[in-house]
């Protein structure tokens, strides 16, 4: 039971991460979003009883992807250059 | 050591000397590649050479990697399409090779000269990984290997306009790539299996193997550029280095499209339906006036080489449409190896002649 | 964003749901289990953890392609890095460093060095009987390379010279060599003899750790120059 | 409903969100966010699904460490070209003339 409800609220997380992620009109907000969607993925793999990908999810899916991410995005704000949207 | 036994080494000897050679352009960069880059090429021209040879002689060859058997490990396999697509993409390759050693004149930056022969080779490596896989997710790995470098090859020069058609290209093949793994994906999760030849006979017609026929279709047309997906195509072959696009013209675009013609005679022939075939066939038909027209409207040499390979990958996707639907599959067949090879030749050496023409012209 | 492009991507995206929904939905029960070919590999293939032997072992041309592909990307990086170079002193990222650069996370950095090398020791160790192996080892390394970076230097482990140049292709080059010496001895690629595997596997691992951090690295940076010795 | 179909059906929804948002921006660093969203669904639909009503399987989960890692390859890549991209037009998008 208490299993479900857990499998039930991260499942929820997941999608609401991952939508502001994707839909979050502040990039650097999205980027973030996408590291905690990253985080609670690589909760999914343990409960799909995948502890590798788990690692390598946290490791890589989250940490160095959203630290590139991230690092882009600050290459951007420091141009002086007006950005297009 | 048996006939047979020779023929089955060339099979992974066609990859590994394309790498070997990647690995040696790393780490002794040259500013006269031509010692280097001669013996890879006759190598690999050989090993190609011998594999068609034997394949021709011997039949279907395969080589179990690891002595994993299938399903459980991978194999590859050589057939008459791949054993000639591999030897095609041999000689095309080199020609292509010796035309950046002997004719040097878009050279725009170091970087360029620095960093091709690594790409190069790694590129015709993912083009042999991809003519001899046997297994749906191997052929995944040998596709994005195959898309980065060609990727990597037309972003070389630098240039802005180069960057854009990468940048382009590279969102189209990731996006198809992945449609491609999803499909997989499903279709792992309905017979358990990856291997091509255990999924054969395995089948059948139902919901989650047509989405992901569906999906795999989607995407390795995406990525052959079938119209109307074809708008990353032109600007991406167009404004290259001219051994690049003669490299993705003649060769690039076809790994997914032959990975599609496996997908479907192996597994899709029994479940496709003649009128699904048809609507490629239709698709292609499209490419074929499309192409052909956008071509005439264009001026620049290379852009307009680059819009009749769209109407020339249009014929390949009626010829399959043909295959499928099953009236006369024999002739089917014969013509699609021959627009294969035939569009290769003539695309490649078309490309590798308008480079020539606008280099003396301008100069 | 127009109202046109906004329709078709929605409908696009409903599409989507209801082809997956319905395939995952009507799945029936694959004709075809591997597990007893894998329960039946995994003692000849000279390790104990399921995921390694996959990936080392039935697999291991997967992993070899896909280690190209890692250097594919880090081969464009260095041929597409920034002409102008960064200046020395300045640090990677605005927004990194004004939420990491601090003297806290300079000594953490500090303290975290020997913990992190610890780990992927650990993880690359472990990866022959439980979780872990040398793609979670080397990104432990890569994670670790980022905070040093990050936190403004340019020497020491991380530093670009011709070491790190070495241990860059090291790893590929390694894992190909192996591979292919088997056909010399008349066996298939990547055929290792069953006595021989675990150690051969252990070696290809370790080698492999340090080039994948080294990459992963190196595509976050793409400045750690390797050979960078100007022609 | 087992865990396994869950986190599939899950996977479902994160690629249809994510392959909306990928056709509907045109800013490439969103549709790079997409991207690896949709990989990521992938993955969960690819080991969610083939563990269903089975053990835990090891194969989908090595080839979901494989694709991982070709993910960051090519979002790396993307990244590489993007800020070449930008640094030489100072735009975050594709030139949209001939976006068809």
């Amino acid at each position: 039971m208490l299993t479900m409800l857990f499998d039930a609220l991260l499942g929820l997380g997941l999608v609401v991460a991952a939508l502001g992620a994707l839909w979050s009109r502040d990039l650097f907000r999205a980027v973030v979003l996408f590291i905690v969607f990253g985080l609670l993925v690589a909760l999914a793999w343990i409960r799909l009883q995948a502890p590798d990908v788990a690692l390598a999810e946290a490791a890589i899916g989250a940490g160095l992807t959203g630290a590139l991410l991230l690092d882009a995005i600050g290459h951007l704000r420091r141009t002086p250059r007006p950005e297009k949207s | 050591m048996t006939e047979a036994f020779v023929g089955a080494s060339l099979l992974p000897l066609a990859i590994v000397v394309p790498l070997v050679w990647a690995v040696l352009a790393l780490v002794r960069p040259r500013r006269r590649p031509t010692f280097l880059v001669l013996p890879g090429l006759v190598s690999w021209v050989t090993i190609c050479a011998g594999l068609w040879w034997y394949t021709s002689r011997l039949g279907v060859l395969t080589h179990v990697l690891g002595a994993w058997p299938e399903p459980l490990g991978i194999a590859l396999r050589a057939d008459g399409l791949g054993s000639t697509m591999a030897l095609l993409t041999s000689v095309i390759g080199s020609a292509c090779a010796l035309y950046r050693l002997w004719t040097p004149i878009d050279v725009d930056a170091s970087a360029a000269q620095r960093w091709f022969w690594p790409l190069f080779f790694m590129l015709g490596a993912a083009l042999n990984a991809v003519w001899l896989a046997a297994d749906l997710f191997n052929m995944y790995v040998g596709l994005e290997l195959l898309g980065l470098s060609a990727v990597g090859l037309v972003a070389i020069s630098g240039r802005a306009n180069a960057l854009a058609a990468a940048l382009r290209y590279l969102f189209a093949a990731l996006l198809g790539s992945l449609a491609y793994l999803l499909g997989v994906a499903l279709l792992y999760a309905a017979y358990g299996s990856l291997a091509l030849s255990s999924l054969a006979a395995l089948a059948a017609p139902d919901t989650i193997t047509y989405v992901a026929l569906a999906l795999i279709t989607a995407g390795l047309c995406l990525k052959t550029a079938l119209f109307p997906l074809h708008a990353w195509l032109p600007p991406a072959h167009g404004v290259s280095l001219t051994p690049v696009s003669a490299l993705l013209s003649a060769l690039v675009v076809k790994a997914s499209f032959v990975m599609l013609l496996r997908i479907m005679v192996g597994v899709g022939v029994t479940i496709i339906t003649p009128s699904l075939a048809q609507g490629l066939g239709a698709l292609g038909a499209g490419a074929i006036v499309w192409g052909g027209w956008q071509a005439l409207r264009h001026a620049e040499l290379k852009m307009l080489v680059a819009h009749s390979t769209v109407a020339q990958l249009g014929y390949l996707f009626v010829g399959m449409a043909l295959l499928l639907s099953g009236s006369a599959p024999e002739l089917a067949w014969d013509g699609l190896m021959l627009q294969l090879v035939a569009h290769a030749l003539a695309k490649s050496a078309m490309f590798l002649a308008s480079g020539t023409l606008i280099a003396t012209s301008v100069v | 964003m127009n109202r046109a492009r906004a329709f078709a991507s929605g409908a696009l995206s409903v599409g989507m749901a209801v082809m997956l929904g319905s395939a995952v939905l009507t799945r029936e029960f694959p004709p075809f289990d591997l597990a007893v070919d894998l329960a039946e590999g995994i003692p000849r293939s000279g390790v104990a953890h399921p995921i390694t032997a996959v990936l080392l072992q039935f697999r291991s041309y997967d992993t070899l392609l896909e280690i190209a592909v890692l250097l594919v990307a880090v081969v464009v990086a260095l041929a597409l890095r920034d002409p102008t170079p960064a200046d020395e002193s300045s640090p990677e990222s605005v927004i990194l460093d004004s939420v990491i650069n601090t003297p806290v996370l300079t000594s953490l950095t500090m303290t975290l060095l020997p913990l992190m090398t610890m780990t992927a020791v650990y993880l690359l160790w472990a990866g022959a009987f439980q979780p872990g192996g040398a793609f979670q080892a080397g990104a432990v390394l890569a994670a670790l390379g980022v905070l040093w970076r990050v936190s403004g230097r340019r020497t020491g482990p991380f530093a670009a010279n011709r070491w790190s140049h070495v241990a860059l292709l090291a790893g590929f080059a390694g894992f190909l060599a192996a591979a292919t010496t088997t056909l010399l001895f008349g066996r298939p690629l990547l055929a290792w003899p069953s006595s021989y595997a675990g150690a051969i596997i252990v070696a290809i691992e370790t080698v492999l750790t340090v080039s994948i951090g080294i990459s992963l690295l190196g595509l976050f940076a793409s400045a750690p120059a390797p050979g960078d010795e100007r022609v | 409903m087992s865990a396994e179909l869950w986190y599939a059906l899950v996977g479902v929804v994160l690629v249809a969100a994510a392959f909306g948002a990928f056709m509907a921006h045109t800013h490439l660093l969103r549709r790079l966010l997409a991207f690896n969203i949709m990989g990521t669904g992938c993955f969960l639909i690819l080991v969610g699904l083939a563990q269903h009503e089975r053990a835990p399987d090891p194969i989908p989960q090595a080839l979901v460490l494989t694709g991982i890692v070709v993910a960051v390859a090519s979002t790396a890549l993307a990244l590489i070209l993007f800020r070449r991209w930008f640094a030489a037009t100072g735009r975050t998008t594709l030139p949209e003339e001939d976006d068809g």
